[in-house]
């Protein structure tokens, strides 16, 4: 099994999310990141002192699937999310050994 | 006598003034039980309102207006230093504060101490107001100074939260309020005080509230060193929003500062009150136009500074101006204060927190001095055809400078006895953490 | 003559009667210093109160309820509009406002052009009330009226917040103050104004302020366009909390409004005093029950917008009903709001992000027009013997459509010129991003 | 006839004489029709100001102070129960509640049903004050009293968040209004109440209002059950900041309270203020200073929870103490509650969420017993040279126990039938995951 | 060594913590997250507009072990996080290369 | 390509981030997480309950790299984040199959 990691802009979790189900994946973790890249994020003043933050906030996507829908799920995404512009993200895939749902105890790919 | 001369002769009269004004203590409270007129209702109304308003100031206005600036991790710190310090300046207040500042009696630099612990005042007692025969209840003054006191030295915090200890803002507190606040307060508001008896004009406070507490910041700020990590690592508000709501509360609270300055339910108050409007609308608006004349974007933050500035500038013109010289007074006073943040703090580089010097100092020192002006009947304040600016502008200027000098050296003492009691300033661990964990044991959000 | 004609005539004669009203100027300006009655301190000190609780509604009171509605990333922008927009308004007010509004001398449109700059009005002028030889010190009138123009062109932002220029906001204020607000406001208080010639009933500023700023929001909102991604994309309120706390400082402040709308502290005050208390509660109440009724849970936002729409509904009621006139009309207004709200709105597809039309536009109409009914000495309210409910109720709903035409008209060119002059518009990268960052260079949230 | 003898009659007579006030209706309605004496100007503000301000107590006071001390996930429950438990006593309050307490006639338990509905109530009828000759419009009244109602009801809740259903805090708080607090508000308030008979000293309310709130909460809260999880998982308050926000607007409020039930614009309001401050600033730095003596931080949530304890002990006393007498009220209820908070619950095992027994039931308790002694002129009280100590004690003791006893029983009844009608409790898994979601369908944060 | 990676049950943190500490586990990571899958969140009505989160607010955990334990801490997760309804969540487990302690700079398992 | 996934104290984000720009990183993600380990919490008292945390505030820094430069990765930030501290935290480093830009869809190193 592989984990699809995706670093992508907020708003466009939910373009990500419904090309997903498309391609029949059910379930994602989402979570609040902070992104450091090419791109910069805006010049924030505070009473003369001038913050450039090099922070954007961003969204990470995980999905745990099975090794022959990862490539599928890459595309899926890297479409979904790509608004053309710098900072869109990028997608990581990582191995996974065992994957387990706690609620019954399956464990290999009928977890996901 | 040079005015120099006339400042050290101040200050060394204080130590033996404070003495001399006790064996005062008996007669003057017989004396107070005598026959007053009474006091009218709608004027006892308004004062106690008024008095609540700036209560609303300070608990929550103030612990807002300045706990949003503060990183998350420094919140309950700051907010329970500005409650407690508040607290303390009440009791004191009662005790000791009172009758030094408004006490029958005294010099002209304190009061005799025939009132300590409020003695001899009963619900019957009243305290006199600005037009003849007119009184209101003395316990209702009592109370509304009570909170002048207790916002004054919680004005201080500002340029010292994030790392001072809870324990020296005690310390502090208490000698301060005695050597600084009392004595300045008599000066200015007591009949018999020596920049009363000068024709100093202060509506509401701009030098007892303001320049003071705006300088004892600096020099406090200046003592204790600064955060770790300034200027270099970024320390962004945790919440302008509650800076903002913060803003609103000081803005509704400081009509009881300036309308309930005029002691009275009547047109005086209502000058003070449409000056602090539009004097603070004006600050409001041009803090962020000067923003945009610097290239920036007119910012919320530069919203609620204006507005604060505009709020100190108006306050010794409250009832002394027409509501186009406030207007002036406050846009003028937001212009400077944006510089003296932006360009003036950043290069002369000490950390004051959260500006109370480059605000209520700055601010209530234009404050002070422009009322010199827009007094002026000419310019439609208050002033009797016999009015001269200039003069009238020396005596501002007097007032400005014993102020200054007064409060820097008072804050000296009260922060060094407090550093020699408690060490000041929080381990460095601490600092790291925040204040909250390290000196409160809580955090103030989970 | 047609109603119609007799609105458009209205309308034509504006651009006149403004002109026409300048010559007056400088005879006015001398009447006004005729002798008058000594203001009663009571009734001072409770304008006073009521002018505040009034600046307590804008900030923080509605800053925070529309606020905690919008997403976070706009909630800086939300503040500041509001309350920079609250700022200007009342400069405009010193300047051009109090005069057209309640000058003396012009015609049943506006007043004349003598008090402009607020010449003439001294701490010893005085503005008249509801009883004869009762008067109020001027400057509080005009600080109290001041924040009446505030706060009706705050409430217009709710429509527009998330995608509309600061810039553009500042520009619809001045000129929507002034071709909107200030007549309507002369057409319905003066003495000498349209509506209150026709006998209009409304306490507290049914018309002038809710209906006025609901159909202006509507309007504006229909004319800006609809949020990136409404409806489909979610927007969920990002704090419920601190649009709670709106509500409820939105509550204690209506008081001011409508208890102060009495202009004396007296029984009358009493009545809007508890008719306020009652109607909200009612309210508050019924929105929830009406969710229950419709098979949802009744909901925290359910009991704020409850709140809101009682205390809507209630203003032109205030002192023109009795407590049991004043629970049924909360009641009422509150459920069809509710309808508004939750299935016109949907059904018609405009995007009023936080419901200004759909809850003071709808709830004022029905306050507006349920005055006409609750007024009735049979239903407890305090209209004479010879009260007529027919004929009281023409009038009313000629006030309403009329206010609704004059409004819509008036906010479609308020728009045009601050579209031509600033865009209008924020970028969509901006609206993406949020306006704090891209308008002010700021985060609510650190 | 022992005291407990006693007690079973008052509380026999209740069936009775509810049902015995009915056919006094008509006559007391005629009757209040009577010729009264003018409303002063500056009573009438100060009172209209004076109900606000217990208002900003509830809204947003109460539910930021306890709505800050849960977690997130119950956050809008917490405010929507005080506040739709508010609106809705303000309901009850005009239909029944108004003539039970205070309505012509009656017995020492409950007044006559003459003014149900508020019948024959205009706006010049008026209310007698504690001065000959001095009234207020009974409107005014009217709404004063209401707001004591609605928070003392919402005070109650602070022992069942995070558990309660919403509908069951409906139906509670009817019941508990009809049969708790209405007789008890006669009781210690109307001339013909059977402790105002006997002579007991409650000047603001701490019986009828704090220690009857406590008691209830504390027997609701055993009869409701634990919070799951309760005391073994962390339960930390979500949000101090907004608690410290809740305490300011409860101090502010709280003046409303205390000053206002002197019922004038006068000196003894003055005297109320003065003690509303010292004792609470005591009540605040005593329970930090106590949390150090045991080893610990002092802490902001100490902070918080002293201003409250300070400001419960003065209620009784605040026009019956001298300001020192006040001070050591405050500080004694302070540290008495530390204890009760903090070992006292602890040992006990019960689940009070948010402590209302163990702050307003004990302070309030204190509060009532130290009133007696207070109020002694050699204390600087304000009581009389007769005035004996002893005496006082024992009615003091015997207002406290009665309404003990009656608190006591009266919401085992109301909790009975809430449940009931309810089922009282949330199912588990909603208490799992939060009453925002569960009860209202909301997240408090998005 | 191996990356355990758990989404579980909020609520539930406090008792897979227990259980872990009982195995010698002497770290771990936790996040918030929000979780897609099978479990739907509740509907939230704000004025009207029904929005019917699929997000359920969720915790990761995440445990770096020896390969020796990670059977033993799937396990225990699985059980102790166990509620037996909906949206309990899932295990996944990943191969780790290398870990440093950044203290003293210590690798492998010893800087766990 | 590895991911190199450091668990840092807080305070120490910024020299770790100057430190790895030194490197010619250019970009990293960053989340904000909660530690369990031999660093104990502060113990929070409210009204007598009292809560020793266990779970410390730290950053999670993640940094996707190419297998060579990936030991120098984590040298810098074993050396940046050292305060010499109990609790300075740990790096991971796992293996990445896969990388993709979002916006321009390049993969593998050059995506990086
Ligand atoms: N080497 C990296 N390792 C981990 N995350 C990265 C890395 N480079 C970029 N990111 C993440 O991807 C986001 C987008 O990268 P950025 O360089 O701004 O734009 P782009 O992907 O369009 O080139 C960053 O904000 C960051 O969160
Ligand atoms: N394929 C997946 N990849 C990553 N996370 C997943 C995946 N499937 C489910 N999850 C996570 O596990 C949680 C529980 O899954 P869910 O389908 O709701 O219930 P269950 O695990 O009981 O079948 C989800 O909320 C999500 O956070
Ligand atoms: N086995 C582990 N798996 C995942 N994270 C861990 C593990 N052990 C420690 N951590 C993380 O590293 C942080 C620091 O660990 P700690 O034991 O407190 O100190 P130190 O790293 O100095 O020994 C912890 O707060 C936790 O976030």
């Amino acid at each position: 099994m592989k984990l699809v990691m995706a670093i992508i802009k907020p708003f466009k979790l939910d373009d990500v999310r419904e090309a997903l189900t498309g391609l029949g994946i059910a379930g994602m973790t989402v979570s609040e990141v902070k992104g450091f890249g090419r791109q910069k994020g805006q010049t924030e003043i505070y009473r003369g002192a001038e913050y450039s933050t090099n922070m954007v906030p961003k969204i990470k996507v995980e999905i745990v699937c099975d090794d022959g829908l990862a490539p599928r799920v890459v595309e899926s995404i890297q479409q979904a999310a790509n608004s053309g512009a710098i900072g869109d993200g990028k997608i990581f895939v990582l191995d996974v050994g065992q994957a387990v749902r706690i609620r019954t105890g399956e464990t290999g790919e009928t977890a996901l | 006598m040079t005015f120099t001369q006339k400042l050290c002769g101040l200050a060394g009269a204080t130590a033996l003034s404070i003495f001399a004004a006790v064996p005062a203590w008996a007669q003057e409270a017989a004396a107070a039980a005598a026959a007053a007129p009474t006091p009218n209702k709608g004027d006892t109304a308004w004062m106690m309102t008024s008095t609540l308003l700036v209560l609303l100031m300070i608990l929550p206005g103030l612990q807002l207006f300045y706990g949003g600036l503060t990183r998350s991790k420094n919140m309950l710190s700051t907010m329970t230093q500005i409650g407690a310090v508040a607290a303390l300046a009440m009791l004191v207040w009662v005790m000791w504060g009172y009758t030094m500042a408004f006490g029958d009696g005294g010099n002209a630099i304190i009061s005799g101490f025939g009132k300590a612990f409020l003695a001899g005042i009963t619900p019957d007692s009243t305290a006199a107001t600005f037009s003849d025969g007119v009184v209101i209840p003395e316990y209702v003054f009592v109370s509304f100074q009570m909170t002048f006191a207790a916002i004054t030295v919680a004005l201080v915090l500002g340029s010292v939260v994030e790392r001072i200890k809870f324990s020296a803002v005690m310390v502090f507190a208490i000698i301060w309020l005695t050597i600084v606040y009392f004595p300045i307060a008599h000066m200015v508001w007591a009949s018999n005080g020596y920049f009363f008896g000068l024709g100093a004009l202060d509506f509401a406070g701009g030098t007892v509230v303001h320049i003071n507490a705006g300088v004892s910041a600096l020099v406090a700020a200046l003592m204790l060193g600064k955060r770790i990590g300034f200027p270099k690592e970024p320390m962004p508000p945790h919440s302008l929003t509650l800076t903002m709501v913060g803003t609103g509360l000081l803005w509704v609270g400081w009509f009881g500062f300036n309308a309930g300055s005029a002691l009275e339910a009547n047109g005086s108050a209502g000058l003070a009150m449409i000056n602090t409007f539009v004097a603070t609308a004006a600050g409001g608006l041009f803090w962020m136009l000067t923003e945009r004349l610097n290239g920036h974007k007119g910012s919320a933050l530069g919203f609620c500074s204006g507005i604060v500035a505009g709020l100190v500038a108006v306050t010794p013109a409250a009832g002394n101006s027409g509501p186009f010289g406030a207007i002036v007074l406050g846009a003028v006073a937001s212009v400077v204060c944006f510089y003296s943040v932006s360009f003036l703090k950043p290069k002369l580089g000490y950390d004051d927190s959260l500006d109370a010097f480059g605000i209520h100092g700055v601010g209530g020192i234009i404050g002070a001095i422009g009322t010199g002006i827009v007094y002026s009947p000419s310019l439609g304040g208050p002033g009797g055809d016999d009015f001269q600016i200039g003069a009238q502008l020396i005596i501002q200027i007097e007032a400005v400078v014993a102020t200054i000098v007064w409060a820097s050296i008072g804050t000296a003492i009260a922060i060094f006895i407090a550093k020699a009691l408690t060490g000041l300033r929080v381990k460095p661990e601490v600092e790291q953490e925040g204040l909250d964990l390290g000196e409160h044991g809580e955090r103030a959000y989970n």
